[in-house]
């Protein structure tokens, strides 16, 4: 863990500090506005870096990753809806669920040597195969919706994730910050080379030893583990949740735009695209809004013209690029 | 010396084509045992089937005493045989000591441990300066020491190389031969190679097989196999003994 | 009775499952060849398909006449994009591919719906009500018809491919890269032909779509979504595989919507997706790597 | 909370964007001013034919408020269609001063603001959106102006009993077709509920689900027509509902009569674009505008100039809709004599108002926030026009049952 610390250099670790305290801090000095967008960015990094882990790390292309959000949302609110079982023990079940659907995904996946863009069709299959079957289920509430009561006497229920703007900020400044912790001391471990090895050449990583299923299974299950987890906080902070939104292919694709215009495979990548990619959309909303552009569709261009520019300029994602520029670079 | 590797009767079959042909023979331990022929003879299969990439049709391999062949590779690395590529395959974003360190995880479950031992490693190759290299960006020589390297920092009790010296100049192949033989000398590593530069195998080699259309033309020392007119006749003779 | 209904139910999904097959062979020539994956390719059927509805409009152009010219537009677009902006991306990993796919497919979406709104635009052809009855069959006109334009796209594709020497210069490119450009082939034109190729029949197969769908930008994402399906079931890079997928993936949903919940027919063909996968990774009509 | 804690925090983050747009923060609370409204709207994605029709409600709605001697001031928003735009947006128009919030016709945007309001204590008036758990999460700050799915079924069949009675239709069999998203399941559970024991002369053979996302229906209209019910009764949306005529047409399927007992697309533009005159005697229970009430011809005239490509006949349940949310906020503001939230909520929840837009007796809310006296109208679609033909008083026509075949149409 200090070996983490101590490999940022001094400046790095300033400007981490001063950032990190600025945040929490801010609801202080912040209004509903910001909160709420801040809010969404901390979702956004931290379920943008359970999706760095598999593909950043491991190599493992999903895009599929709204399946297990949604999985961990459902269990979680559905328990909470029919036993009133809370969110702090639903999200252990939400986490299971989304786990094992991980696990098949990944076993069908390696196991018969399904790899790119075939594996990420695997993944789309399964999120669409789940949509549709919640949209055929009734105790879920089918394409009507879940809907989680917002009772006036429990909204201090801390606990239940009942609560305003402030709990779900510092719960999800923890949840990005404790995702990017994670991701940080998984990359270090023994798994973590085990990965970039896997990622880098799985032949070769198999001639060193390296058991790429196994490596890649586990990629996978903390993967979906830490997806579900951000499922569950978006379930409670929405209170409703509809298959057609949480399943969809368009939410997929917003949980890996973060790492990828980030920068995959950092540990701060996701945290940077988020930071970009949900004020890019505030943004451009204010902006049309100012410049008087009121045909709808206009902000959706640039955002969209914005991802290719991106892409084309930075293919590494602007925190590598950043990071030069910022000076933070270790020395070698 | 008992047989570390023993290779029994073993074929490979490609779409009809014989590569590897009942083909049999043991590798001392702690000996440098050097396969040689010309291209297409079918080394890399053999070396493919014993690192557990494809199986053979049949035949067996038994390593330290024990069945090998069918295994998978990452298997077959944790029994103790350790391999590099004919045509390097470093892991190419990575450092040069990441790279190293991968192997160095493979009976290590610290990454300090293991970053201390292939530091080790890297300093017996000269590759120690040259630690935070990106893999990319290194020179093909450096490329051919990384993966030998790599290899050597699972602590593999048989090292096979595949053509490590291809593409090398004199100097450096000779730095590369003394590094070999250090380590067979000081750590009792049981080498086999590929290999067609016939200076190194010479330098190197206490036996030598040649294969040739997937089947065994010769065996023996290499004053030996050098002499054997089948040898000159169907491989030497058509290159230069260096 | 019954089984006429049933047949009646197949060849309505032969019908459809060929217009899907040539919209899903347009993927497929680009990934078999260019190795690039076009994530907006629903996105250019949609464009297709109000291309279509104003030459319609404005010209009273027959979508089976007008696919021609569309056709030979898209292959312009196609063979433009490749060159200045999807080139660079050749080789780079897949997600860098679909980030900039994607960025393409949210401006095709979203400036159709600032051009042309959010209502969908219907062409309304003379025969589109049409049906052939036989027996106790009812086959829509408009449906024999596109279907049968999609058979003939597809025919002078695969005559393309096969007897002129730039079809199999690309087939050459698709097979071994680097021998391609060791003979000294222009990859860089040959990828720019194919990808214009592959346009060109997704520009066709969305003239035809307009036969069974009114153009509206929501419907870009199924068809993307379909295209993929088809082309991995049927066999990435094989020009028959999805011609074939698409048929089956046709029969198979009027299957199941007859059979079980209409709107639980495309599970089957995500179930269906799997299996191929894992069973048969090369597609039904792939070559094995 | 002053501008320069603002400012301070974007430099902090360094993203200039933040900083762009966000108005000066001078809310004026006084009685001469304008009402501050915001209208949250789906006017892009996947709900955007909805949403921009609702916005052409929205636009006309402050002229003819005006006339009635309401004052407001609209903040117009598109939420995408996406609930986080919703929330985050809903929350920045209430900081630009927004002092109600009207919105949003999906149910997910609606339910994300909903908490925003409820947090902030600014009344949000949901214009339309039928999921009845809107008004049963026990939201304070939340009313909704329009009939929860149960009751759009309840009334759409009853009007199918008054309908057959006045045509003297002898139906003996139906099958209910719909789509299987939010608004059709809520239709279908109300539908499986009701219709038992609503004593409706046929029988119900089958119900049956398709994708909304289909590309075409004919498979679906096969299996009706094996059944052959004397009536088809619809749930569906714009798009299905054209590739569903067209596919009864090829399949030379007539049923006695095309019902809906409360659903969109049989009456919009697009339906009667696409299909011409077999769009025609298509038959749907809705809320609608009173073509007899002044009000209403206030807004079809304010309608008229603004949108010549469009028909107010036809725009009329959604800007209708649209235009009562916001009439309800002006009335209330006007009572109330303060924009304060609390006091402003107050108002909205006594609301009182007998001359509106809709069909239907004076606008009032219950206890949960739900206007429960919303009737539905039988509208017939006669040479491409939505037609009132029931409830008698307000009818302009007479129902047309059974409808004539395809081939026989003009």
């Amino acid at each position: 863990m200090k070996d983490m610390w101590t490999a940022i250099p001094a400046r790095g670790r300033v400007i981490l500090l001063v950032l990190l305290a600025a945040l929490l801090v801010a609801p202080a000095a912040l209004d509903r506005y910001f909160m709420s967008v801040l809010i969404l960015i901390f979702y956004f990094a931290f379920v943008g870096q359970a999706w760095n882990i598999m593909m950043g790390y491991a190599g493992q292309l999903s895009l599929g990753h709204a399946l297990y959000a949604g999985l961990g949302g459902y269990v979680a609110a559905l328990l909470w809806f029919y036993f009133g079982i809370g969110p702090w023990i639903g999200v252990f079940a939400g986490v299971a669920v989304a786990a094992a659907f991980g696990a098949v995904i990944g076993w069908l996946g390696f196991r018969f040597g399904i790899e790119g863009v075939y594996f990420a069709l695997l993944t789309i299959a399964f999120a669409e195969f789940t949509r549709i079957a919640f949209d055929n289920m009734s105790f879920t509430g089918g394409p009507g919706g879940l809907f989680l009561l917002y009772e006036e006497q429990r909204t201090h229920e801390w606990w239940n994730l009942r609560g305003g703007p402030l709990l779900f900020y510092y719960l999800g400044l923890a949840l990005a910050a404790g995702g990017a912790l994670l991701t940080a001391w998984l990359a270090r471990s023994r798994l973590g080379y085990q990965w970039l090895a896997v990622r880098e050449d799985q032949e070769a990583a198999l001639s060193l030893g390296v058991g790429a299923f196994r490596a890649k299974m586990i990629a996978v299950l903390i993967s979906a583990s830490m997806t579900a987890i951000g499922g569950v906080f978006l379930a409670f902070y929405y209170n409703s949740l509809f298959p057609a939104q949480a399943f969809d292919i368009g939410r997929s694709i917003e949980i890996i735009l973060a790492p990828v215009i980030g920068g995959l495979g950092t540990i701060f990548g996701p945290i940077v695209g988020a930071f970009i990619l949900t004020p890019l959309g505030e943004a451009l909303i204010a902006l049309t809004a100012k410049f008087g552009v009121d045909l709808p569709g206009t902000k959706a261009v640039f955002y969209g013209l914005t991802l290719m520019i991106i892409i084309t300029l930075r293919p590494d994602g602007v925190w590598p690029w950043l990071k030069r520029l910022l000076g933070l670079e270790p020395k070698s | 010396m008992s047989a570390l590797l023993k290779v029994d009767g073993i074929s490979k079959r490609f779409r009809g084509l014989l590569a590897v042909d009942r083909l049999s023979f043991e590798v001392p331990q702690g000996g440098i045992f050097a396969v040689i022929g010309p291209n297409g003879a079918g080394k890399t299969t053999l070396f493919n089937m014993i690192a557990g990439v494809f199986a053979p049709d049949g035949g067996a391999i038994t390593f330290a005493g024990e069945r090998i062949d069918g295994l998978k590779p990452d298997k077959i690395c944790q029994r103790g045989i350790g391999r590099t590529y004919q045509i390097v395959r470093p892991f190419p974003a990575l450092s040069v000591e990441d790279n190293v360190i991968v192997g160095a995880l493979l009976h290590r479950h610290h990454v300090s441990d293991a970053r201390a031992h292939a530091q080790d490693v890297l300093r017996r190759l000269d590759l120690y300066d040259k630690r935070a290299q990106r893999a990319s960006s290194l020179t093909l020589p450096d490329r051919k020491r990384l993966e030998v390297a790599r290899a050597l920092a699972t602590d593999p009790k048989l090292l096979l190389l595949d053509e490590v010296m291809a593409g090398l100049r004199p100097t450096e192949m000779d730095r590369i031969v003394s590094i070999l033989q250090e380590l067979n000398r000081e750590t009792g590593l049981t080498i086999l190679l590929i290999e067609h530069v016939m200076r190194a195998v010479m330098a190197l080699a206490g036996q030598i097989l040649v294969l040739h259309h997937g089947a065994s033309i010769a065996q023996g020392s290499p004053q030996q196999v050098v002499r054997d007119p089948a040898v000159i006749h169907s491989y030497l003779g058509a290159e230069d003994v260096a | 009775m019954n089984l006429a209904i049933v047949l009646n139910v197949v060849i309505q999904g032969v019908l459809t499952g060929l217009m899907y097959g040539l919209m899903a062979l347009g993927l497929s020539v680009i990934f078999g060849v260019v190795r690039v994956v076009n994530f907006a390719h629903g996105e250019f059927a949609v464009v297709a398909m109000y291309a279509t509805y104003l030459l319609f409009v404005g010209l009273g152009l027959d979508p089976l006449i007008s696919l021609l010219p569309i056709a030979l537009a898209f292959f312009a677009i196609g063979y433009f994009l490749q060159i200045t902006l999807v080139n660079r991306f050749v080789g780079r990993s897949e997600h860098e591919q679909f980030i900039l796919l994607v960025g393409l497919a949210i401006i095709i979406v979203n400036g159709l719906l600032m051009i042309f709104g959010p209502d969908a635009r219907p062409t309304n052809l003379p025969y589109s009500l049409d049906s052939f009855e036989i027996g106790p069959l009812f086959i829509d006109t408009a449906r024999v018809y596109s279907a049968v334009a999609a058979l003939l796209v597809s025919a002078a594709l695969f005559a393309f491919f096969r007897y002129t020497t730039t079809g199999t210069a690309i087939r050459a490119c698709a097979d071994n890269l680097t021998g391609a450009g060791v003979v000294g082939l222009n990859v860089k034109r040959l990828y720019a032909v194919t990808f214009g190729i592959g346009l060109a029949c997704v520009g066709a197969a969305g003239s035809l779509m307009v036969t069974i769908a009114d153009a509206s930008p929501s419907l870009a994402q199924s068809f993307t979504l379909l295209a993929f399906t088809i082309v991995i079931i049927g066999g990435l890079g094989s020009m028959t595989g999805a011609l074939v997928g698409g048929v089956l993936i046709g029969v198979s949903e009027a299957m199941a919507s007859f059979f079980f919940a209409p709107s639980m027919k495309s599970m089957f063909s995500f179930a269906l997706l799997v299996a191929v996968l894992v069973l048969r990774p090369q597609g039904l009509m792939g070559r094995r790597a | 909370m002053t501008r320069t804690t603002r400012r301070n925090f974007t430099a902090g983050l360094g993203a200039a964007g933040f900083v762009a747009g966000t108005a000066p923060f001078n809310i004026v609370r006084a009685q001469s001013a304008a009402l501050k409204i915001a209208v949250v709207l789906p006017r892009s994605g996947y709900l955007a034919p909805a949403g921009q029709s609702c916005h052409r409600g929205a636009l006309i709605a402050p002229k003819v408020l005006a006339d009635y001697g309401h004052k407001v001031e609209l903040v117009h928003i598109d939420c995408e269609s996406n609930a986080d735009v919703a929330r985050t947006q809903t929350e920045r128009a209430i900081n630009d001063g927004a002092q109600v919030v009207v919105g949003a016709f999906d149910s997910a945007s609606t339910l994300a603001m909903a908490q925003v309001c409820e947090q902030r204590k600014i009344p949000l008036i949901v214009n339309i959106g039928a999921a009845p758990q809107l008004t049963e999460q026990g939201y304070k700050f939340l009313v909704r102006n329009f009939p929860t799915g149960g009751m759009l079924v309840t009334n759409g069949l009853k009007l199918i009993k008054d309908e057959l009675e006045v045509t003297k239709l002898d139906a003996k069999t139906a099958v209910f077709l719909h789509a299987n998203d939010t608004f059709g399941t809520a239709q279908r559970g109300a539908m499986d509920k009701i219709f038992p024991t609503a004593g409706l002369p046929f029988k119900l053979l089958e119900s049956i689900a398709y994708d909304p996302k289909a590309q075409d229906l004919s498979v679906e209209i096969t299996k009706v027509r094996a059944l052959n019910p004397d009536l088809l009764i619809v749930v569906t949306r714009a798009a299905d509902a054209i590739k569903m005529v067209r596919d009864m047409v090829r399949q030379r399927f007539e049923p006695k009569g095309i019902i809906s007992p409360g659903s969109p697309g049989l009456y919009d533009e697009e339906f009667y674009q696409a299909l011409g005159p077999l769009s025609d005697y298509a038959l749907y229970n809705l809320p609608w505008a009173n073509p007899k009430s002044k009000m209403t011809q206030a807004l079809e005239a304010a309608f008229k100039p603004a949108y010549p490509n469009f028909r107010f006949a036809v725009e009329c349940f959604n800007v209708g809709f649209t235009f009562e949310a916001l009439l309800v906020a002006a009335a209330a503001f006007k009572k109330a004599g303060t924009a304060d939230g609390t006091e402003l909520m107050k108002a909205v929840r006594e609301t009182n108002i007998a001359e509106h837009v809709m069909i239907g007796p004076a606008i009032k809310f219950d206890d949960k926030g739900q206007n429960v006296g919303i009737p539905s109208a039988a509208v017939q679609n006669f040479h491409r026009t939505p037609t009132v033909t029931l409830p008698a008083d307000v009818a302009t026509a007479a129902p047309v049952l059974p409808i004539p075949g395809w081939q026989k149409r003009t």
